[in-house]
């Protein structure tokens, strides 16, 4: 699993290329969590595009980090989402409190 | 047709064998022709019931896993099975955003997505005993 | 650094399991990060000792087949056993070109195949109570 | 395995792809001899650019299809082999009995 950081205004984006599961989750959890807090993140978007599998342990990875930016009144969003990664979205309700952007500028400018 | 089949895999609680599993099985079903999303499915769902045998019912200790998988015409019955902890109350243990251990900041969805992923998931549960994961995937792509 | 790793493999004796078989024990020995060319010798070698287990081992009928890999640091060792007819003379049958069924066009090059891809090859047989073939691959890319 | 035949005077072309081991020889054996017979063949040639996996198996099927052929005078070349095809061509001591050719042209002109 790698992981990639871009920061925009106080906004990160993280782009992940590989397999998200409870294996890689704890590395790439962690990773996020010294970005977020090294940063000073507002709002936090995912880039998907790379993860080509993901279980419910992902689900936890999304979640955790959408409760550690809503802390500090920050947003999480979600952008390239294949048709596998959307499916699971879905059905344990995380487009409820994360939002689906076409792309990184609209995620940007509408967080 | 491929006529019945059957394996048995026997491998350690580390989660670095989580992959290995899913690529395991997926190559297994793989006999029966199965569409991406189907393999996908299959593969989803093994890592769930992995993960819980890790997590939960050796939680992190290094003991053995096993898969069963037994082909029968179209469909591939896989059984995940782990010699730890057990479920104290399966009910309970099936709900949606149930978990037992939010600090490790799971999510309660594992047998949720079994159960959407697969076309029949039971769960046997002994306490101190262990855990016994029966799901059936039926593939349509074979139903010629 | 991957630590020790092991798992075991039952599988039927059938010849489609003989592709499965590689997959597994593949992407098993992947943990070790090995060269495509590893890899693939890794593969050639488990083939012929599965190969074998099924044409002469037990001679087309259907029984089991075991796989049991173990990793540690940078090698794997990987045995593939029956429990069929067994070798009489194991030195003639490492002999290249030696084949007890030339009938079914079988070279005679399977043991040798195994002795020049891998770094180690070691056989077990008894009359009648079955063969176990173990082998040690060695990871030149794991040597850092 | 996949098994395609060309037939150039009587030289018989066969391209193979996919994994060549024990469960795909039979077919494959059983689909070239059928050519080799219903077309008079004399040379054989085995292209095998597409052939990502082979064992000892693989050996046993160029033999047989070398003797066949060997019998009414004939000879087998090879063509495009992967290096690790080539590899157990080698080790094997079949480039004693097959040729080896650059590509399609200069085999059917030099067989
Ligand atoms: N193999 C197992 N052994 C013991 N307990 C388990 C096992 N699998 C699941 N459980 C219990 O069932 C609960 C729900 O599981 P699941 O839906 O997969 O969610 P999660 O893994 O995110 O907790 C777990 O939190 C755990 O208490
Ligand atoms: N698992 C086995 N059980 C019984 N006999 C075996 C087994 N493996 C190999 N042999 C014997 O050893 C001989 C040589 O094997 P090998 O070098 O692989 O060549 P081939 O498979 O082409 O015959 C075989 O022909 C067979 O008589």
């Amino acid at each position: 699993m790698l992981t990639k950081f871009e920061i925009i205004n106080n906004d990160l984006i993280v782009k992940l290329d590989g397999e998200l599961d409870h294996h890689t989750a704890k590395t790439v959890r962690e990773e996020i969590d010294r970005e977020i807090d090294e940063n000073n993140t507002k709002n936090i978007i995912f880039d998907l595009e790379g993860v080509h599998f993901m279980d419910s342990s992902g689900i936890g990875v999304v979640m955790g980090r959408y409760k550690k930016v809503q802390r500090l009144g920050g947003e999480t969003g979600v952008i390239n989402l294949s048709s596998r990664v959307e499916k699971i979205f879905k059905m344990s309700g995380l487009f409820n409190i994360v939002k689906k952007f076409e792309n990184k500028k609209e995620a940007l400018e509408r967080l | 047709m491929v006529g019945k089949n059957h394996m048995r895999l026997e491998f350690l609680s580390k989660s670095q064998n989580e992959s290995f599993a899913r690529v395991v099985v997926a190559s297994f079903a793989a006999q029966l022709d199965p569409t991406i999303e189907e393999l996908a499915d299959v593969k989803t769902a093994v890592s769930e019931a992995v993960t819980n045998a890790i997590i939960h019912g050796y939680e992190d200790r290094v003991a053995n896993i096993i898969i069963e998988c037994t082909i029968t015409e179209d469909e591939i019955e896989i059984i995940v099975e782990d010699k730890g902890k057990g479920i104290d109350d399966i009910e309970l243990a099936k709900e949606p955003l149930y978990t037992s251990r939010p600090e490790l900041e799971r999510s309660g969805m594992g047998f949720t997505v079994m159960e959407t992923f697969m076309d029949k998931v039971d769960i046997e549960s002994q306490k101190d005993v262990g855990t016994r994961v029966m799901m059936v995937k039926r593939f349509e792509s074979c139903q010629k």
